[in-house]
């Protein structure tokens, strides 16, 4: 259950449209079940009133979208943002990545959204229908009599889990109350890793990405990942490989993946969410963010628009690289 | 028909793998299935399907061809195919045992393939019929009786019980060597078994989605339709729904440089990308829309038009678990009319 | 076989302005190094992609190195600052994914430092020699 | 405790590096107690540094300083003397535990008059 | 594929002793693209030279790999060579198997081990080789010195002396800069005034030199060589080519109670003002802050007594576009403020003063008319104390002091107590240092002369606090030797303020695109080798912009700067160096990260039409690389996530064939 419901988001997309101040909708669109939601561009109050959707599985990060659909449009788009999208659209943007006059964005506060992977780990296959009242879910599936009930709480999506803000750093208009930057445990599963043997990292990571199928959707869904050409993709770059052959070349794509966006990774959590592995990817990101964090002081991509990404910068009294694992080694 | 206890599965699987290599679904630490190899020890997945499909097994995602070598200025050209051994692929469900004949119309026609044909001839199939099918199956839309799976051998699980019936000689003769771990039985479970799976069939959402509205012939028809446009509207472009797909079949011949030769390998290739099929002169299709429309163009129009009328897909739903962005089959059927009743 | 010791293949990246000259100055005043390093010439540190660093391990490399002018002195002002910040990164990374630590390295010598440089080839060798063959970062279609 | 753990301890406690001096004796030039004392701030400074504290703790000199801070204030390298003159009243406290009173001493020691705060802050000391 | 010609030098017995340089030939032989090869005793020679020749003319070879010593050593030769037979200098390779092989390795079957791979790594570098071009650029043959101080003035001479016109453009309506401040010079005691006037004057008559004063400059667009820079005069209200700079307008001028900035608000001047007697130009400028007809249209004297009719109240800000060659940055310094240090009373006292404002209380033309009277109540000051390093070596705190030693402050404090004692031997003077520091010719004696000679009493320790008292000032120091606390009744204290750059440097810098070190100074090409440029090519520095220096030292520096500004004027074009950055536009998707890691600012964004194969056309912000500035580290390649950027001689591609062959 999300504390703006989906008739307020209508009513202000449809006001918003018929005052003219925004030509389309940038939304999620409902699906055949309750969770399959897709993002999608309302032209009209009718496709708003019958399509747009508002619930417990809108996470897809509409920040990306406005790349390619802020410039087709006459006049400016609407765009719902949650709190964690607003960083990647203050990185967009800094990375001038589309136009801020098209753009019109309304803020929306988010109780974190729901996996529906974990429903289905709770509930088993067939769901019908998912209901949502009071932060818990009423799942109705093929195989039980009664709706089971779960709370939103214990099918968090990891990134909504480890919600790093409630806060939105960019909008033109906030529905409801904006909420703070928090405090947040998403660190604890790097340091977990941190803690293990050289040997323990190495199973582990080989255990997890030799799962990759190399299907792109982390790369295709990340927000910082606008290249025109991505180097994996590109047959002169030297790197192209286009399905992962073996561990190398996965493990290649994902560290240069990772490095590519260090620093302008807004630790959105798309990747892990689209992975259909369930790889998690983000622990390769927050690594980034945590290292960066650690040796170059606390920096949050999108946070305000124009800010020098930390790898594009330096300082004369920077770490030594072999600093890095000495002070690791000795804090241990 | 003969059976074996649910508890004593693992008998079976050890007979099995006295002689062959058996693959079966097993559980990986992210909790979704996978085909693994089976050793003692290894549970057998309860989970409805593995996430990659077995057309792994016949047409990997990435294959070395040939190798060459060079040494000086001479190129030497050596076949890199390991010998082929019999293997079991053991728990697969009704619409992967379909796609199988979908891959084998691409790639055992003229001219065959006999990488994959090889790999074909030394396989046997045991598959399962689905108990509890989810929310995203729909096979029956294609035809396929998920109570009543094909391949070499079929199987039933029930609560205790395991009941196979053997199709092909292939599969007779495996029943044979299980004879010691198996025993004769009557079929009145799995009967009970398939009435139980057929009304639950009909219950599931997608049981209406009907496939009228495609087939061959209907390319002018669809191709220019107005509607591709929003349904490409937020394809990302991946190539998820391609790479989990138990009938996607392309692929790219490419040459991996490795310092001291050549190995040329082909890997699977997803009409979602960008780079699809360019060629000399460009992008055949250079929209996502047109790379979108593509894929279910080949699977609900092109396809049956050269195969007889049979689609190229098998409702195995695991595009509708995946996508990114939630777009999928389904939906562009639902969008184009093919739905039974009116909803 | 399994007794012979192992010979690690380094790969050095050196900047022109100090590095390179620093191994050049090893030359000159004849202080040995093993045979196994062989340097590859760069503009500046800056220059190295850490793409070059996972091709050497995937061409088979057993220890990569990269030396640069000494903070500070770099030929084009900061970019020895850059690769300083970049590697750091990667090589935390490559740490994490489990990759020996041992087998990347960092070393600022400058032109002067021919000493330096020998002894510091000599050292990394000895490093990535007891690590034995590099396994976790290999790509067999490569052997 | 020789000298040179002596000096470890009350770099720890103090936090203070004190090779950041660089003896400009502005410390000094600022303290108002100076004439109080035996040795003055930046001796103080050049002591920790040199390792001589054990002079230090013998000296009254440690209980001259006001602890105003002024010498933190206007020191312009961040040495924070006053931090230094603490550390090593904290040191000579902990050592008191072993050389002079326990707990166990602190009643007969009591008096009607003593405030409430010194008798909880004298068991808390000795306790140590 | 290129055909390869592979040539390895024995270098005598230097390579050859160690290496068997025909069996490296021989197995080179066999290497993709290699066509021929062959060995020779000294390829550096001129039979070794003419052997390459004759073989890339016999074999028409398109690219060459030299196995020899150290490209550092001889690959400009080869080019040279390669370059004469015909083919671009850029297709040729040197495999270091001297320097890096057969000298450090003793053993004759490893060392040809390695020149092998070493050869074959180079050969696959020159199968990606490309002939590469140096770009060119035109020359424009004038140059820019922003700042009119010592600094400027002595580079704008020595520009302008060499034949090249030179623009100045001083922020205040007079040139000279702190230097017209200065009352005597050390180590020398020349009047300020005395050395520097003439160069002032020499300014204003030379045919070469404009001098843009009471201006700004507020645009700079280009590049080394062909910057085009926006000045912005500022309207003075008086007509600067009419105005003969008789002082009618300043003696009848009614309001006469502006503080006076030329002596640091020590005394007044009128709205209308000439900075100082000897201003360059001389002529008179209006305060429209201060002035009644400016604010309120109530006044007109001025016009009235102007003669000449110079005075001009409509006049308005005017932009002056020109081109230059080179820019000199020579904006100078400031003292830092005083008002964070409480400890000094610097703003409860009127006594307490910096050293500057002691040089204009010392100075005939200042306030006093050189006599030494306190500013509170004009009486003789008996005893002064002057404090050192205020502000200066302060790493405490970055907004209150400075980390860095503003060098100036112990010559000029000596300077000070020694002329106080000269002139008013009833004074006493107390100098508190940390250390005094005099590297410098003569420097040192002068400061023993201070304290030998004239008794001025040095004392090793800091002033902790000034305390005013009545008429006092209770100065409490500390006396570190003596071990003691002093406490001196001062009349005036001299605080030695640190120096830091001028405002205007920061903006200028932005401008420039020329990087600054935390404190704002400029930094410089290299701190050792070249210590008068920029990064930014084009961009020299001069005088205090870059570090705190004296007077000396300035000059010296200017005319350095100078020397590398008449370098590059001489030339009729510049020619660049070819392995140089690249964008490819169709790949780069407009980041905008590589601008923000290039040192030189050599990347630059525009928003480009491209035609897609749909033919549609797409408008994106994509990078473009200055050849003219570029200088070829390849920061900006590695920061490039696409690979978009590209460097020429070192591309991706062609360090990946390297790293191939090395670990084949």
């Amino acid at each position: 259950m999300q504390v703006i419901t989906r008739e307020q988001l209508i009513e202000k997309a449809v006001s918003l449209l018929a005052a003219n101040t925004v030509s389309c909708v940038l939304g999620w669109s409902r699906g055949e079940f309750d969770y399959d939601v897709s993002p999608a561009v309302f032209r009209s109050e009718e496709e708003v009133r019958r399509n747009f959707v508002w619930n417990d599985f809108c996470g897809a990060n509409m920040s990306k979208y406005l790349i390619s659909k802020a410039s087709g449009v006459d006049g400016k788009i609407l765009v719902f943002l949650k709190p964690c999208d607003t960083y990647s659209f203050n990185q967009l943007l800094t990375e001038h990545k589309f136009d801020r006059e098209k753009v019109y964005v309304v803020a929306v506060p988010c109780d974190g959204m729901a996996d529906f992977r974990l429903i289905k780990k709770v509930c088993g296959e067939g769901i019908i229908s998912i209901d949502s009242e009071d932060a818990i879910l009423k799942v109705k599936t093929l195989y039980s009599d009664s709706p089971i009930s779960v709370p939103l709480t214990d099918v968090l999506a990891e990134r909504c889990k480890n919600c790093k803000s409630k806060k939105h750093v960019a909008y033109d208009e906030l529905l409801g109350e904006d909420g703070n930057v928090l405090e947040s445990g998403r660190f604890d599963e790097v340091k977990k890793l941190e803690a293990m043997t050289a040997e323990e990292r190495f199973e582990f990571w080989q255990n997890e990405l030799s799962r990759c199928i190399r299907c792109n959707a982390c790369r295709d869904v990340c927000p910082a990942c606008t290249c025109e050409k991505c180097v994996f993709n590109n047959p002169s770059s030297g790197v192209e490989n286009k399905a992962a052959a073996n561990s190398f070349e996965e493990k290649l794509f994902h560290i240069i993946r990772a490095f590519h966006v260090a620093g302008r990774c807004t630790d959105c959590g798309e990747c892990s969410r689209v992975c259909p592995q369930n790889i998690p990817l983000h622990l390769l990101n927050r690594k980034f963010i945590k290292d960066i964090n650690e040796f170059y002081g606390e920096y949050q991509a999108g946070e305000e628009i124009g800010l020098r990404a930390p790898l594009t910068d330096y300082t004369t009294e920077d770490i030594e690289p072999c600093e890095i694992f000495h002070r690791r080694d000795t804090d241990a | 028909m003969r059976k074996c206890s649910l508890s004593e599965i693992n008998s079976v699987f050890a007979e099995i793998s006295k002689s062959m290599t058996l693959y079966l679904p097993v559980d990986g630490s992210d909790g979704s299935s996978a085909f693994s190899q089976w050793t003692e020890g290894v549970k057998w997945s309860e989970s409805l399907n593995t996430t990659k499909s077995p057309k792994d097994f016949f047409f990997p995602q990435t294959e070395d061809l040939m190798a060459f070598k060079t040494s000086g200025k001479n190129i030497e050209l050596t076949d890199i195919r390991k010998e082929s051994e019999d293997f079991v692929v053991f728990g697969v469900r009704a619409c992967d045992v379909r796609s199988f004949d979908i891959l084998d119309r691409v790639f055992l026609s003229e001219p065959c393939d006999s990488y994959y044909a090889t790999r074909r001839e030394h396989s046997v199939i045991i598959s399962v019929a689905c108990s509890h099918p989810s929310e995203t199956c729909f096979c029956t839309s294609f035809g396929i009786s998920p109570e009543n799976p094909d391949g070499d051998i079929s199987a039933w699980k029930t609560d205790t019980e395991v009941y196979f019936s053997p199709n092909t000689e292939k599969g007779a003769l495996l029943m044979d060597k299980l004879s010691s771990v198996t025993e004769e039985c009557s079929d009145e479970a799995v009967v009970k078994q398939k009435e139980e799976i057929s009304k639950i069939c009909s219950r599931l959402p997608n049981s209406k989605v009907d496939t009228n509205t495609f087939g061959g012939g209907k390319t002018a028809e669809l191709f220019d339709s107005p509607l591709w446009d929003k349904l490409s509207e937020a394809c990302l472009g991946c190539g998820t729904c391609t790479f989990v797909c138990p009938t996607c079949q392309c692929y790219d011949i490419k040459d991996f440089n490795t310092g001291n030769g050549v190995i040329r390998y082909r890997c699977w290739d997803s009409c979602m990308y960008s780079e699809f099929t360019k060629m000399a002169h460009g992008n055949n299709r250079l929209t996502q829309k047109e790379r979108f429309r593509q894929r279910f163009m080949h699977k609900l129009v092109y396809f049956p038009e050269n195969n007889d009328g049979i689609f190229g897909c098998v409702g195995c739903g695991r595009c509708l678990a995946k996508c990114p962005i939630s777009m999928n089959i389904v939906k562009v059927m639902k969008k184009f009319g093919g739905e039974k009743s009116e909803k | 076989m399994q007794m012979k010791e192992h010979k690690p293949l380094i790969v050095a990246f050196c900047c022109n302005w100090c590095s390179y000259a620093g191994a050049d100055l090893a030359g000159n005043n004849r202080l040995n190094y093993p045979a196994e390093v062989k340097v590859i010439r760069v503009p500046c540190s800056c220059r190295v992609n850490p793409m070059f660093v996972l091709r050497a391990f995937q061409r088979g490399a057993d220890g990569v190195i990269i030396c640069g002018c000494h903070p500070g002195d770099c030929h084009y002002v900061s970019g020895n600052y850059y690769t300083r910040r970049r590697m750091a990164m990667l090589f935390s990374m490559l740490d994490y994914l489990g990759i020996e630590k041992e087998r990347t390295r960092i070393e600022w010598v400058s032109a002067a430092e021919g000493a330096k440089f020998a002894a510091t080839m000599n050292d990394f060798v000895e490093t990535v020699a007891k690590l034995g063959e590099n396994k976790r970062l290999e790509d067999l279609r490569c052997k | 405790m020789n000298n040179k753990n002596l000096r470890e301890e009350v770099l720890r406690i103090s936090g203070v590096n004190p090779k950041k001096c660089m003896r400009c004796g502005k410390c000094s030039a600022t303290c108002p107690a100076y004439d109080e004392m035996e040795y003055h701030p930046h001796q103080f400074v050049y002591m920790v540094e040199s390792g001589d504290i054990s002079s230090l703790l013998d000296s009254e000199s440690l209980y001259r300083c006001l602890s105003c801070f002024a010498c933190i204030d206007r020191c312009p390298r961040n040495v924070e003397p006053a931090k230094l003159v603490e550390a090593i009243r904290l040191s000579k406290i902990r050592k008191q535990g072993a050389n002079h009173m326990t707990a166990n001493d602190v009643p007969a020691l009591l008096d009607e008059d003593m405030p409430q705060q010194a008798i909880v802050s004298a068991f808390r000391k000795y306790s140590k | 594929m290129q055909r390869i010609g592979v040539f390895v030098c024995w270098c005598g017995s230097n390579i050859a002793g160690t290496v068997d340089v025909k069996a490296v030939a021989e197995a080179l032989k066999n290497e993709p693209g290699v066509v021929f090869s062959t060995n020779y005793q000294y390829m550096c020679s001129q039979a070794g030279q003419d052997m390459i020749k004759a073989a890339i003319a016999g074999h028409k070879l398109g690219g060459i790999v030299v196995c020899s010593c150290s490209p550092r050593m001889h690959e400009a030769t080869f080019r040279k060579t390669a370059s004469q037979a015909g083919i671009n200098p850029y297709m040729v390779e040197i495999a270091n198997i001297r320097e890096q092989c057969s000298w450090v390795h003793k053993d004759m079957a490893t060392g040809t081990e390695k020149a092998i791979i070493l050869g074959k790594a180079a050969v696959a570098k020159v199968n990606l080789n490309t002939p590469l071009t140096p770009g060119e650029s035109p020359v424009t043959k004038r140059a820019l010195v922003i700042g009119g101080g010592i600094a400027g003035i002595q580079t704008a001479l020595d520009i302008a002396d060499a034949g090249f016109p030179v623009d100045i453009v001083e922020t205040k309506p007079t040139i000279g800069g702190k230097m017209a401040q200065l009352d005597k010079t050390f180590p020398t005691l020349d009047c300020a005034a005395c050395i520097l006037t003439p160069k002032m004057v020499e300014v204003a008559q030379h045919e070469n030199i404009r001098i843009f004063s009471y201006s700004e400059v507020s645009e700079i667009k280009g590049f080394v060589g062909n910057f085009d820079v926006t000045i912005k005069r500022k309207a003075r209200y008086v007509k600067e080519d009419i105005c003969t700079g008789c002082g009618a307008c300043v003696e009848k001028c009614p309001m006469k109670k502006i503080p006076n900035e030329f002596n640091l608000g020590m005394d007044n001047r009128s709205a209308v003002y000439i900075p100082f007697a000897q201003a360059v130009p001389k002529v008179a400028t209006i305060d429209p802050n201060a002035c009644n007809m400016l604010k309120n249209g109530r006044c007109g004297i001025c016009a009235k007594v102007c003669t000449a009719g110079a005075i001009d109240y409509t006049q308005k800000d005017e932009y002056i576009e020109e081109k230059y060659g080179a820019i000199v940055a020579a904006t100078g310094f400031n003292p830092i403020s005083m008002d964070k240090f409480d400890e000094f009373a610097y703003s409860q006292s009127k006594d307490v003063i910096t050293s500057l404002e002691f040089e204009r209380l010392t100075n005939a033309a200042g306030p006093t008319a050189g006599k030494l009277l306190r500013p509170s109540d004009g009486k003789h000051p008996h005893t002064i104390v002057f404090v050192q390093c205020v502000g200066s070596r302060c790493s405490a705190c970055t907004e209150k002091g400075k980390e860095y030693c503003s060098k100036i402050c112990c010559m000029y404090t000596a300077k000070h107590a020694m002329l106080t004692r000269d002139k008013y031997p009833d004074t006493e003077v107390y100098v508190f240092y940390i250390d005094v520091r005099t590297p410098g010719k003569n420097f040192d004696e002068f400061y023993r002369r201070a304290v030998e000679e004239y008794g001025v009493n040095y004392i090793k320790g800091m002033v902790g606090k000034v305390t005013p008292e009545g008429s006092k000032l209770k100065v409490q120091a500390s006396d570190l030797i003596a071990n003691k606390q002093l406490h001196i009744d001062a009349d005036l204290v001299v605080l030695a303020a640190a120096i830091e750059p001028d405002k205007s440097a920061r903006p200028l810098a932005t401008m420039l695109t020329a990087s600054m070190d935390t404190n704002d100074f400029f930094t410089e090409a290299h701190p050792k080798l070249r210590p008068v440029e920029s990064p930014t090519a084009g961009v020299f520095l001069s005088g205090t912009c870059q570090g705190p220096k004296d007077i000396p030292e300035t000059v010296s520096q200017a005319g350095a700067a100078a020397s590398k500004v008449i370098g590059l004027l001489a030339k009729d074009k510049l020619t660049g160096n070819p392995c140089i950055a690249k964008s490819d536009e169709w790949m780069c998707n407009g980041c905008s990260s590589c601008g923000k890691v290039c040192a030189y600012g050599a990347i630059t964004y525009e928003e480009k039409e491209f035609r897609l194969p749909d033919r549609t056309t797409k408008i994106r912000r994509v990078a473009s690389v200055n050849p003219a500035v570029c200088q070829g580290c390849g920061a900006c390649t590695v920061t490039c996530p696409s690979g978009a950027m590209d460097l020429n001689g070192f591309t991706t591609t062609q360090i990946m064939a390297e790293v191939d062959a090395i670990c084949k």
